[in-house]
């Protein structure tokens, strides 16, 4: 291994600002009782808070100023995706901000021109990628063929997020042998083509969608020739944010079990005070934290332009600990709570349905781990 | 081969052939893997008619005296029957508390009265039984419950709360620990045993949903209900001894049981199955190195525990740890399935986040819901911490925490 | 997987009766002072210890009774080996025992009834396998090729036991091609073709053995037609032996911890009131534990003949749990004997020597999971 | 980039290329990777003459004032020079105790005269110093320590037992941990600190075998010993105080450390070095998919440590849990340390079970002495057990165990 590891790691005033403004929204905005009244609900998020959102410039944060957004880059993604996690806040942020990061990394100019500056005002895009449930395939099974003057889409998406309510969406294809980025809009495919998913974590909401028939015109193409590795960045983006967020439902959790701990008796004692409660506690805090020292790792050197290996490392490290990190809290949170563990009254239940959802989004910690091998040993 | 073992591998492979015949048809919901997942009545309902059919069959209750509803026979019998079960994955018995718990307490220490009474009704699942030993704020710590029985003529008036019952809803009676002395100076001399009745009023039993979003357990309430104080099992103060002679029933350290076939196992074999068709970087899974090696690792520890549970059973392999393999059954086994059904998710991909009723979901989220459910047993029955320190303490003689 | 797994566990009364004598002479003959009176010794072991196993039988406890042995078979051996380990009693008999079943499997009538009766009778006989560290390296780099009426051998095995006193070598070779074993006597080569090992172990002697030059006549060869599952078949055998030995010193390893956690106070409570201490403790007699049955029902199905996927798996199964158990034991062995723990006085190092010795001979765990891996999959 | 960071730079190149320059050939023994692994004179006068070298060429005590053998310069310019040592991974400083607990103790808290007989000495390792806060039966219970310091005239006479010093046989001074008054109420009340000689009679320094065979540590026994009372660092009673402020300086908690390089950093680097040539099933160790996976998690580890190092310093990182990273690096490093040296001996295959001394061992045994020689630091100054209680209850708020 010659390669040199980067240790990069700081944090300006401004990313301080935004930190302390997420957890303040998202603690203002998503209390315990909010998550739990979004979870029946159809499109599991509050418009009210999705709008105040908007107001604060949220879903244009990472856009350049140039489409409308305010440009501070992903790094600034970061602490958001955490304080949502930290709070389990659910709104279409993740699918509008990695739609926008498709089409800033893989658009036309018209496109970003287009497009960017609607999302940034609180349109709701999403990206569709996924073709069956198998993260590491680097096949693309829906194609997009030439009809015309137009194209003609067959195939269907897993797991796209928020497409219930999604405007736009940005569609992975096989087009002329390659793979090749379209954009849909909502309109133009039947409701019945969606079918949503019955999700483990009900605060999330994701869809099945089939987008056979779909017929879209030429200039929906993103440009082909970073459409290969728009990909792959929208793949290691996804990655962080989900470790962004898992690692902030970690330490929701970890609190969850603390307080827990802090306050139960057994056989006249609080059960915080014994070592076996108290010591894998301390290891969750720990495996969190490490999660953390790497998200922001990651949200020092990311930029705007295609990640570099350093990059993807950064993203790949960052998401194979933390949802281990969040597996183990989710998991000891409901064992440490005994039988109250096991209700679902219990908040415990929902760390742990989120780790479970967290891992298996944009591939699972041995998947990365495996590409990180690769990087290191070949 | 002896005359006996003969009749024995005759009777299994009687009873396999009967089960191979009369397995319920796919009712389309999940079976319960335990009887804590009976969340609705149509479950309760299909599993109380198979129950009823293995009985008529003449499959459960075998120890059990023929005057009781049962045939009296040796316990190899039974044993040969919960195997054939096991082997062909029926649905459950149902009625596990009745079966497992109550029975055997009722054939070993009640009244010819109390046999005739309940017994027969638990084999045929007539009677559903529940059991009331945990209470909300003392989890672990059964010795503590503070439900009150206070004798009151010829009744007993009950007041308190349990939880974690299950079937409380579905019950026509709980095996019952409750105070009748407040003043004892060991808290477990003041506790009584009852066969307590459930529908007098001052019962309240109210569904608790589980982490997995379904039904199972209830909290019973008991607000000034009144039973026949003939319902006491034993003297007034040895309520603690009742209950742990009933909880080594549970723990199968003592026969009695009219089945153990209470649980449907999962197996290596099941997941590898499920796993048939997943792929992993376009590749079948099977064919991954890590997930080769972790699933390798998974069957050296699930042989492990069935290895163990033969070798419990011959006393000049145990002689260094003498209760190490019975007193650790249950954490080990508990955990292995834990993790084990963990991993199952781990390895579904993008799958693993579908649940219990999306389409697309692997068993229809079987092993989502297995882990979840599992959580009962690590929990439940005292917790795995606590199993640790047990066999700390009496197989190892280290000190108390 | 299709295959049924085989779950024999049984044991009669010639096998308690072995169990028992053969703890109470391990224990009479090895307290730990003896075993450590011997660390710094030529040899490893006490002749007169030899002597005495010799006149019970043991060397020749697993040859059939036509050869001068005891005939109960390799069933026999996992007993012995477990309460050799458990007190750490060093003796050339894993290397005479390995060389015996080397000669019963593969060798040729003549052969065993030169050498099978003299081994039962003590003769200290030894296998060389190994030609690098590499445990699953199937190429044989020491070779034997016709010069005349004789084999003349070349090459250099590695970790050799007891070579220094052994008076049989059963060496692998590749001779026409093919994996053979041959027959060597320790006439038959300079003593300066010896070189002691430095072994971590200080309990076992094993040796670099360069048999280069050595010339034996063609009768020397085991029958070809054997040789290659003859060695298969010794990896396997010698696995589980280790295991077996490895088993008995984590339960001695085991007690060592437990003694400590019983009397050591800190803070004015005995240790091993702290579940921090107590709880892995457990986890150490769960895991020996679970090897000891792995080993028992390899004891149950092993057999003289050639190794079934069934016996293959057991001994695979129980080197992989036995020496995962030693090495979790012995580290937390020192560990928990705080200060103590890390001198050389406190005896927990001799268990995570040990420990580091087991995991090595005949391939560690992850070398056997592997092969189980495509017993099971494949 | 600032003209200061161009200095610094600067003077880290500077460094970098004298350690090239003037790096040790190899002696012909293991280098030890710990001050706790010198087992011998050969070995203490070859890094006694190092660390001359290295302070002779200014690159040690920077931060420490000029009069008293230091060069006055900002922090910055130690930790460049340290890092410079690492980078090109030159022998350690040997003077630890000296140079990193009672140098800083003494410069922050010590007379003029202390400073002046004390620091350059220290500097130069002339005086060796050692450490005597553990005792036979209160290892991890330093607040206990019982050696008891009783005045007599213009003497203290000391009496009792330390153990794990490192040194003890080669040092001048002992920073000493004894009981002035056995009668307090907090038994912290009683104890004194001392800068005590080595040289008086009635101390004796016992040499301690480790676990890997080599030598390290003495059992030091004080029999009457008398040490004249200005000895006595701060006053009577206070020796707790002195003590943990002493410890703040071996956490790096605080700075005025004369080097922090007293050990040499083992590193993924070097273990994917060691295995290079190393086969496994016939193929090259690195080609196998297990074990990099295994790798590759370490690296994830080895990284977060050292970002969680640098995060550590920055306050807006570290809102949450503000002491988190500070409390937890010694035992997350240490474990980590313990389970990847661990896995480095498992990777050798056969070679793993050579040690020390056998010329087929990989690195001449490197590895499986680093195993060994971790639990000293897994056990030392409180072991992984005790840190995880720490950061439970002063981190998360958890009650006393």
């Amino acid at each position: 291994m010659t390669r040199e590891m980067n240790y990069a790691l700081s944090f300006d005033d401004e990313q301080a600002m935004i930190m302390k403004s997420a957890r303040e929204f998202c603690k203002g905005k998503s209390s315990i009782q909010d998550v739990r009244e979004l979870l029946g609900s159809d499109t599991g998020y509050d418009k009210k808070v999705w709008k105040a959102m908007v107001e604060l410039g949220w879903p244009g944060i990472a856009i350049p100023e140039s489409f409308g957004g305010i440009g501070l880059g992903i790094g600034s993604l970061v602490p958001l995706a955490e304080s949502m996690g930290r709070y389990m806040l659910a709104t279409p942020f993740f699918s509008a901000t990695l739609a926008a990061q498709a089409l800033l990394r893989g658009g036309t100019q018209s496109q970003k021109e287009e497009w960017l500056p609607q999302i940034a005002d609180g349109l709701i895009a999403t990206v569709a990628l996924l073709d069956s449930e198998d993260w590491g395939a680097d096949t693309i099974n829906c194609t997009a063929v030439d009809a015309g003057d137009t194209l003609k889409l067959s195939g269907t998406k897993w797991l796209v997020g928020d497409a219930g309510v999604a405007e736009l969406f940005v569609v992975s294809v096989k087009y002329q042998d390659k793979p090749s980025l379209v954009l849909v809009n909502a309109g133009q495919f039947p409701k019945s083509a969606i079918q949503r998913h019955t999700l483990i974590d009900e605060t999330k909401r994701a869809f099945k969608v089939d987008f056979s028939g779909v017929e879209v015109e030429k200039s929906r193409l993103l440009d082909p020739a970073l459409s290969e590795s728009t990909i792959r960045d929208l793949m290691l983006i996804g990655a962080l944010l989900t470790a962004a967020e898992a690692t902030g439902t970690a330490a929701a959790s970890l609190d969850n079990t603390v307080e827990y701990l802090k306050s139960r008796k057994q056989f006249n004692k609080l059960i915080g005070s014994y070592q076996a409660l108290k010591h894998p506690t301390v290891d969750i805090l720990n495996e969190m934290e490490a999660a953390r020292s790497h998200l922001y790792h990651a949200a020092t050197i990311m930029g705007d332009g295609p990640l570099s290996d350093d990059m993807e490392i950064a993203c790949r490290m960052a998401k194979a600990q933390a949802t281990e990190a969040l597996l183990f809290a989710g998991d000891r949170d409901v064992q440490f709570h005994g039988g109250m563990g096991f209700t679902y009254e219990c908040d415990a239940q929902l760390h742990i349905r989120r780790a479970q959802w967290s891992q298996q989004q944009f591939g699972d910690a041995y998947h990365h781990r495996k590409r990180l091998a690769s990087l290191f040993f070949d | 081969m002896t005359a006996e073992k003969q009749d024995l591998n005759k009777f299994r492979a009687e009873v396999s052939a009967w089960m191979k015949a009369n397995k319920p048809a796919d009712p389309g919901f999940l079976l319960p893997q335990t009887f804590m997942e009976v969340g609705s009545e149509e479950v309760l309902e299909f599993l109380r008619d198979w129950q009823r059919k293995v009985y008529d069959a003449g499959y459960i209750g075998l120890t059990w005296p023929k005057e009781y509803g049962g045939k009296g026979l040796p316990e190899e019998y039974q044993l040969a029957a919960d195997e054939a079960m096991a082997h062909e994955r029926v649905p459950i018995m149902l009625n596990v508390i009745g079966l497992g718990w109550a029975g055997p307490l009722v054939l070993k220490s009640g009244t010819d009265e109390e046999k005739q009474k309940y017994l027969k009704r638990i084999l045929t699942a007539e009677d559903i039984w529940c059991q009331g030993f945990s209470e909300p704020d003392h989890g672990s710590d059964l010795g503590n419950a503070q439900t009150s029985a206070v004798k009151d003529g010829d009744d007993y008036v009950i007041n308190g709360t349990k939880i974690w019952t299950t079937f409380g809803n579905y019950s026509k009676y709980m095996i019952l620990l409750a105070r009748t002395n407040p003043n004892t100076e060991r808290k477990y001399d003041g506790l009584s045993f009852f066969l307590a009745p459930m529908d007098v009023p001052g019962v309240t039993a109210v569904p608790i949903q589980k982490i997995t979003g379904e039904y199972g357990f209830t909290e019973t309430f008991f607000d000034n209900a009144r039973i026949p104080a003939s319902c006491l099992m034993g003297e007034e103060g040895q309520g603690w001894r009742v209950a742990m002679q009933t909880l080594q029933f549970e723990r199968s350290a003592e026969g009695g049981q009219a089945t153990h076939y209470n649980f449907t196992p999962v197996t290596m074999g099941d997941l590898l199955q499920a796993t048939e068709n997943t792929t992993r970087d376009g590749q079948p899974l099977l064919k991954d190195p890590i997930v080769r090696d972790n699933l390798v690792k998974f069957l050296i520890e699930e042989k492990s525990l069935r290895l163990s549970a033969t070798r419990a059973e011959i006393p000049a392999l145990c002689q260094d740890y003498p209760f190490s393999l019975a007193l650790s059954g249950k954490l080990r086994a508990t955990e292995y399935f834990r993790r084990m059904r963990q991993y199952a998710i781990s390895l579904q991909g993008g799958k693993g986040s579908l649940y219990v009723g999306d389409e697309g979901a692997i068993e229809g989220g079987f092993w989502q819901r297995a882990y979840f459910n599992n959580f009962s047993a690590t929990i439940g029955g005292g917790t795995s911490q606590i199993q640790s320190n047990i066999i700390g303490q009496h197989v190892l003689g280290l000190p108390k925490s």
